[in-house]
């Protein structure tokens, strides 16, 4: 044996004059050491942030999360009243449950003391404060790399502007096969959109059914709630994707689009078989449906898959409502609206075209000749401005124009009168409906456009959606925002209409956000126009009901209430639906139909045990 | 002599891991001897097929503790492979760094863990306190000391952390200072080389029969057959690193070898670190969200070099969201099972742990 | 006479106040690594963490060691195993359990080989969390061990002995019976 | 591809009537052969430097009622690797040992053993328990064994008794 060899056990005494490695005792157990910055320690969760989704214990892969509903959370649009409780006894500090937070309100503190003889101790709803109550200091958190979500939304082919302005061409292409199902794969399926859709359309359902390429099962699942998915896969008002929770950091799910992509990738045939294996025959009565909009072909559909004969009556010449007079056809189609009321037809329910109730037949007839009637008459008429001069000739409503339009595009009218510069005034979506169709048919007369739109609203305050204005700008509409209209300027010679004379509208919700326009009426001008139209809102026609009826119901500003199956207080044997009870959007409509199927059904079946 | 049945484990000083060795031993000398393996049973293989592509990374470091990182690569390689996926090439260095690290440390634990059947306890508490270091440095890097999940499908899960590379920097010129003495204190003690020298022997034969890899392998052969070098992965093509080997394997050898590796592994992290580019560190494996990504279908093995030789995953899809079938390859699968069964016997009672030791065994990477 | 019997009755409770004193400094933990968490016990016990300042250290025999630490998942053929050292150590015995699986499962919930509640067949003193506890976080552990027998908390032994029953019948249930013959390869 | 495959693949194929191909990586081949054939295969690849034979695996098809046995052997000189594959029925799931050409498939078939049910003849001990004790389903691997379901009947779940429901209880 060397020399090294027998010292070698001494040379570890130099350590003795070196810092030592062991943590100190006071390190461990007086003031624990703190983690390294991105320690996954226990959970906690901004509540103010988290949507109670549920989308941690979708992924957590020990099923450590449940989903709890508290009483205390507010039950609001966008969100769920629940929040995650975590079990320590499953959890593996993975924080997958971080990386895939809709929200990005669940993190890891640096955390890491827990120890108790009671499991309960274990069990923790996460909030602000950390499990051990100290003060926290943040471990782990989500970063762009880590991120579990597909935040961007899949692009949408689009005709380009200079191909569409000149035509009704439908500006969106639809998704391909492989976009659409990527586009699904982005759904968490937290069905917090069902809550948000006025007729609870079982979305997540349906975008699984995308994603496993089983369209005629996601058919399936759109009749359940909307008999008219190809129309609302186009113009729905899509209130489901403001309130996605991918939108929390990311672009929402374009569920409207994919509702469009399978109906129309579904061969009619098999899309029939589909429609007809809904219906399950078992009642006995007759109702009578006054308009043939969204809320009274849905009570059409649903009422007779439950067995009953309905007759649809509608004074125009189509059957639609605004679907076929409102909507143009860049946004839907004719077609579209055909097959949608073609499977409806097929069910057996009659409509009855032409025929205006209160002029051509009675209400009193129809109440005589059926067992409940629905009424969905909507809000056909604009409302109108009372400012000097909208009298003339030159200013336009909205509503009946696009009908003439509408009845132009289908080839059965002709072009409506337009002149070569227009002013349109408002900034809802039926405002830009009215503006992008003038366009459409100034470049088509003229080869040019030149449409400006007023509005009392600024850029921010704009109600129509976001897509309008885009699309809307890059077709060449010009804005002239947050003023208001005072006068229509009319040539005293002529008599032809020269301009809007706006001022500035200074201030548009007061501060208890109540509509309370403020003007500055010394910053005015006028804006030149040949044409003023007007679109500032629409209003309901009630005439054709009787008066002895009507005053038996009670209307408020414009709507008739009703409970919530659509029974019309005061008159048990007339049901309301859509635009007269809640407002206008097609997929209340669809929903009020179907709630009012519902009422109609139980009301009937209760009168057939009394008698 | 009467034969007697002895069980060395599963409770048993000597045993690192939970597993047991039935022998039968005539006096000293161990005649039959047979590994009861399946203590760390927790069925991964069945459990990944119940979870999502992405969900398994929660599964996967835990089934071998000391060196989970190999787990989260070859799984991480099957997915790349069957998707078609490019990984960026920052995250194949961060990657080569990871992998190296948790050699350092599962190295520094078995080299360490001849302390205990030899009685020179200091080694371990050496190679402990040393390798505390590497997990203070994955905390920082990944979040956890242990279970790292960090090397995921695609990449990394995040990018390395401000500043940690001087960090690393610092632990390796210490480590590398500090070796010389562990070799005093270890290789050239003279109370371990009388129990190791021309003990334990490991023939070349014996290793292609049992299918031994890893040291094992590289101290009978002679041979550079390292998976870093013979099918490389990450970027070890671009590093320059020696792979030692020797042609007598006995368990003096193979510990001198794999206390020469942890020289190159320290190599290669400061070349990777001089050699890192910037750039992203993670490719999407699919579209969506992680709760619906799919791995088109088809089956690949992929292998890496572990500290214990090597270490593979079979991975089957059928197109779904989860995996349709894992099979692990246990790098100690061989020698721990066949091995003990065959060539444990003639060995003296007090070498059995020893064996263990310097063969590389690690129970639940067998058990899975 | 009542005097003797108090005089009785404080020497012995002094006197298992000695014992508690000494039983609580000087812990002596069975080397057994049931499970993964047993990877951060060689950090606890070596010179980083110094587990020998709590007055801990490792103990080879079940009948010699005082605390039987569960570190992580119990699969079935160890949780047979774990019963026989338990049932081998002398008391007062004490058992501490690791991590999430132990408590309820773990990562292991649906595992066909792993159990989910330890407390159905073992009475536990102290759980920690995390997985796996940092070193740091298994000393705390042990610290309040030690606090528990101090105070006479640490009983779960006593529980075992009293519904030993109960015990039984739930290991049985798991394990389809509680002794076999430990012979697969013959 | 690689040139090596190509040439061995092409040597194979003039052998052995090949029943499918497929290649998921750069360095790597899947064959697919009749199980009459494996024994014959392996043998053969061994002798071209395919001296490791790394695991041997099974995956259960149950859609097609079969059961196929994945032979992964590599060649540490060139740094291929080769799965050799068969499938066998799975309603009586039988097939020979190799372990008279790799002796380490011994254990590994042991495990398919277990965990699959298939028996190999020739392998003396493949029949025996070696993971699981006193095992009292079928093979849990297969994929008609729902471990969940298992772990469900045997092991008792925690039911936490705190209601998080309201606020103010607990922490």
């Amino acid at each position: 044996m060397d020399k090294k060899s027998i010292l070698a056990p001494f040379k570890g005494w130099k350590y003795l004059f070196k810092k030592p490695v062991t943590v100190a005792m006071d390190d461990i157990f007086k003031n624990p050491r703190e983690s390294q910055d991105n320690y996954r320690g226990f959970h906690i969760n901004d509540w103010a942030k988290c949507i109670g989704c549920g989308t941690c214990s979708e992924v957590c892969p020990t099923n450590a999360i449940t989903m709890v509903e508290r009483s205390d959370v507010a039950d609001e649009e966008g969100s769920k009243p629940e929040r995650p409780v975590i079990d320590y006894g499953r959890c593996c500090f993975c924080a997958l449950c971080v990386d895939i937070c809709t929200s990005g309100s669940l993190s890891l503190t640096k955390e890491y003391l827990l120890n108790s003889s009671d499991p309960e101790d274990f069990y923790y709803m996460p909030t602000e404060k950390g499990i051990t109550g100290k003060p926290i200091k943040l471990g782990y958190v989500k970063d762009e790399t880590s991120d579990l979500l597909d935040l961007e939304r899949k692009h949408m082919e689009h005709v380009g502007e200079d191909e569409r302005k000149g035509s009704f061409i439908e500006i969106v292409r639809g998704f391909s096969k492989e976009q659409a199902i990527a586009e699904a794969s982005r759904c968490v399926a937290c069905e917090i959109c069902t809550k948000t859709c006025p007729a609870h359309m079982n979305i997540p359902e349906y975008i699984r059914s995308v994603w496993n390429d089983n369209l005629s099962e996601g058919v399936d699942y759109l009749y359940k709630t909307n008999p008219l998915p190809s129309v609302c896969g186009r113009i729905c008002t899509h209130k489901c994707e403001g309130a996605c929770a991918i939108s929390q950091r990311g672009d929402a799910v374009a569920i409207r689009w994919l509702k469009r992509y399978i109906v129309d990738n579904v061969p009619d045939d098999e899309y029939e078989k589909v429609v007809l294996s809904q219906v399950s025959k078992k009642g006995d009565g007759k109702v009578a449906i006054v308009g043939s909009g969204s809320a009274g072909l849905s009570a059409a559909y649903y009422l007779s898959t439950l067995g009953y004969e309905v007759d649809v009556y509608e004074r125009k010449a189509q059957a639609g409502g605004p679907m076929r007079y409102g909507a143009p056809k860049y946004r839907l189609p004719d077609d579209i609206t055909n097959r949608d009321i073609s499977f409806i037809e097929k069910l057996g329910v009659k409509i009855h075209t032409n025929t205006d109730v209160g002029k051509d037949i009675t209400m009193d007839k129809l109440k005589s000749t059926h067992d409940a009637v629905f009424i969905a008459t909507g809000y056909p008429d604009t409302r109108p401005l009372n400012i000097p001069g909208v009298d003339n000739k030159d200013v336009i409503m909205a509503m009946p124009f696009l009908a003439d339009s509408a009845d132009f595009e289908r080839g059965s009218a002709k072009m409506p009168e337009i002149k070569e510069k227009v002013v349109v005034i408002g900034s809802g979506n039926v405002a830009f409906d009215v503006a992008r169709t003038l366009v459409r048919l100034q470049n088509m007369k003229y080869g040019k456009s030149d449409v400006m739109m007023a509005a009392l609203e600024n850029r921010q305050q704009i109600p129509a959606d976001i897509e309008e204005i885009e699309e809307g700008t890059e077709e060449g509409i010009k804005f002239n925002l947050a003023c208001g209209p005072q006068k229509i300027v009319v040539d005293e010679k002529t008599g032809n209409v020269k301009g809007v004379e706006v001022c500035e509208c200074t201030q548009l919700f007061d501060e208890n956000h109540r509509f309370n326009p403020q003007f500055d009426f010394d910053a005015r001008q006028v804006l030149e126009a040949d044409q003023v139209y007007l679109a500032i809102g629409q209003m309901p026609d009630f005439t054709y009901i009787p008066d002895e009826v009507q005053s038996q119901m009670q209307i408020e500003r414009g709507k008739i209430k009703t409970n919530k199956n659509g029974q019309v207080a005061g008159v048990p044997w007339l049901f309301a639906g859509g635009d007269i009870i809640k407002g206008m959007d097609i997929i209340n409509g669809v929903a009020n139909g179907h709630d009012a199927a519902i009422g109609i059904d139980e009301y009937l079946r209760k009168n057939k045990k009394k008698s | 002599m009467k034969e007697i049945k002895l069980f060395l484990g599963p409770q048993h000083p000597g045993m690192h891991g939970n597993a047991s060795v039935h022998m039968y031993v005539e006096g000293d000398i161990i005649k039959r001897s047979y590994l009861l393996p399946g203590m760390l049973h927790r069925g991964f293989e069945k459990s990944m097929e119940r979870r999502t592509w992405m969900n398994n990374i929660a599964l996967i470091p835990r089934i071998c503790v000391p060196e989970p990182d190999t787990n989260e690569m070859v799984y991480a390689m099957n997915i790349e492979a069957l998707a078609k996926i490019k990984v960026p090439e920052r995250a194949h260095w961060i990657r080569m760094i990871i992998l190296e690290l948790a050699r350092l440390s599962a190295h520094l634990m078995a080299f360490g863990g001849i302390g205990g059947p030899t009685g020179l306890y200091t080694a371990m508490y050496w190679a402990q306190a040393d390798r505390d270091r590497i997990l203070t440095i994955f905390e920082e890097i990944t979040g956890h000391r242990v279970y790292h999940m960090y090397i995921v499908a695609g990449g990394v899960r995040k990018d390395l952390p401000k500043g940690i590379e001087n960090k690393i920097l610092d632990f390796l010129n210490d480590l590398e200072s500090r070796l010389p003495e562990y070799e005093d204190l270890v290789l050239n003690n003279p109370t371990v080389r009388a129990r190791t020298v021309d003990n334990i022997l490991l023939p070349a034969e014996v290793v292609w029969e049992l299918g031994v890899t890893g040291i094992g392998m590289r101290s009978a052969t002679g041979q550079e057959y390292d998976i870093r070098k013979v099918a490389p992965y990450a970027r070890y093509e671009k590093v320059d690193f020696k792979v030692p080997t020797a042609t007598y394997s006995d368990a003096q050898t193979r510990m001198t070898l794999k206390y020469q590796e942890m020289y190159q592994s320290i190599n290669i992290i400061k070349q990777a670190i001089d050699m890192m580019p910037g750039g992203k560190v993670r490719a999407k494996v699919a579209d969506g969200s992680a709760l619906r990504w799919r791995v088109p279908a088809g089956q690949v093995y992929s292998a890496v070099e572990a500290s214990r030789g090597e270490y593979g995953y079979y991975t089957v899809s059928d197109g779904n969201t989860m995996p349709y079938r894992v099979a692990v390859r246990g790098a100690s699968f061989p020698q721990g099972l066949l091995g003990v069964e065959k060539y444990m016997p003639g060995h003296r009672i007090d070498d059995a742990p020893l064996w263990f030791d310097t063969m590389g065994i690690c129970s639940p990477e067998i058990d899975r | 006479m009542d005097n003797t019997v108090e005089k009785q009755e404080n020497i012995r409770k002094g006197w298992d106040g000695i014992s508690r004193f000494f039983r609580a400094n000087s812990i002596w933990m069975l080397m057994y690594c049931t499970g993964c968490c047993a990877i951060e016990l060689p950090q606890a016990m070596t010179s980083r963490y110094d587990m020998e300042r709590l007055g801990m250290g490792p103990m080879a025999t079940p009948r010699q060691a005082d605390v039987l630490l569960i570190t992580g998942y119990l699969s079935l053929k160890t949780l047979r195993r774990i019963i026989y050292a338990y049932e081998q150590m002398s008391t007062p015995k004490y058992l501490v359990a690791f991590g999430p699986c132990t408590l309820n499962g773990g990562i292991y919930y649906d595992s066909h080989a792993v159990i989910n509640r330890l407390d159905q067949y073992l009475p536990i003193d102290v759980y920690i969390a995390g997985c796996m506890p940092k070193p740091e976080a298994v000393m705390n552990g042990f610290n309040d061990l030690i606090g528990m027998i101090k105070r006479k908390e640490a009983n779960g032994w006593k529980k075992y002995e009293q519904n030993k029953d109960w015990y039984r019948k739930n290991q049985i249930q798991a394990l389809g019976e509680l002794r076999i013959k430990d012979e697969f390869h013959e | 591809m690689n040139k090596d495959i190509k040439n061995l693949v092409a040597d194979i194929k003039s052998r052995f009537e090949l029943v499918g191909e497929d290649y998921p990586k750069d360095d790597q081949a899947a064959l697919d052969f009749n199980s009459r054939d494996i024994h014959s295969v392996l043998a053969y690849v061994k002798s071209q430097g395919f001296r490791q034979l790394s695991i041997l695996s099974c995956v259960d098809w149950i859609k097609d009622n079969q059961f196929q046995l994945v032979y992964i052997v590599f060649n540490w000189e060139t740094g291929i690797r080769l799965q050799v594959r068969t499938r066998i029925d799975r309603s009586n799931p039988k097939f020979t040992t190799v372990t008279s050409i790799y002796p380490g498939a011994k254990y590994y078939e042991r495990d398919v053993h277990e965990f699959f049910g298939v028996e190999f003849e020739g392998n003396p001990d493949s029949y025996k328990q070696l993971f699981l004790e006193n095992w009292d389903d079928m093979p849990p691997l297969r994929k008609d064994f729902d471990s969940k379901a298992y772990s469900d009947r045997k092991y008792p779940v925690r039911e936490y008794a705190a209601d998080f429901s309201k606020a103010g209880d607990k922490k």
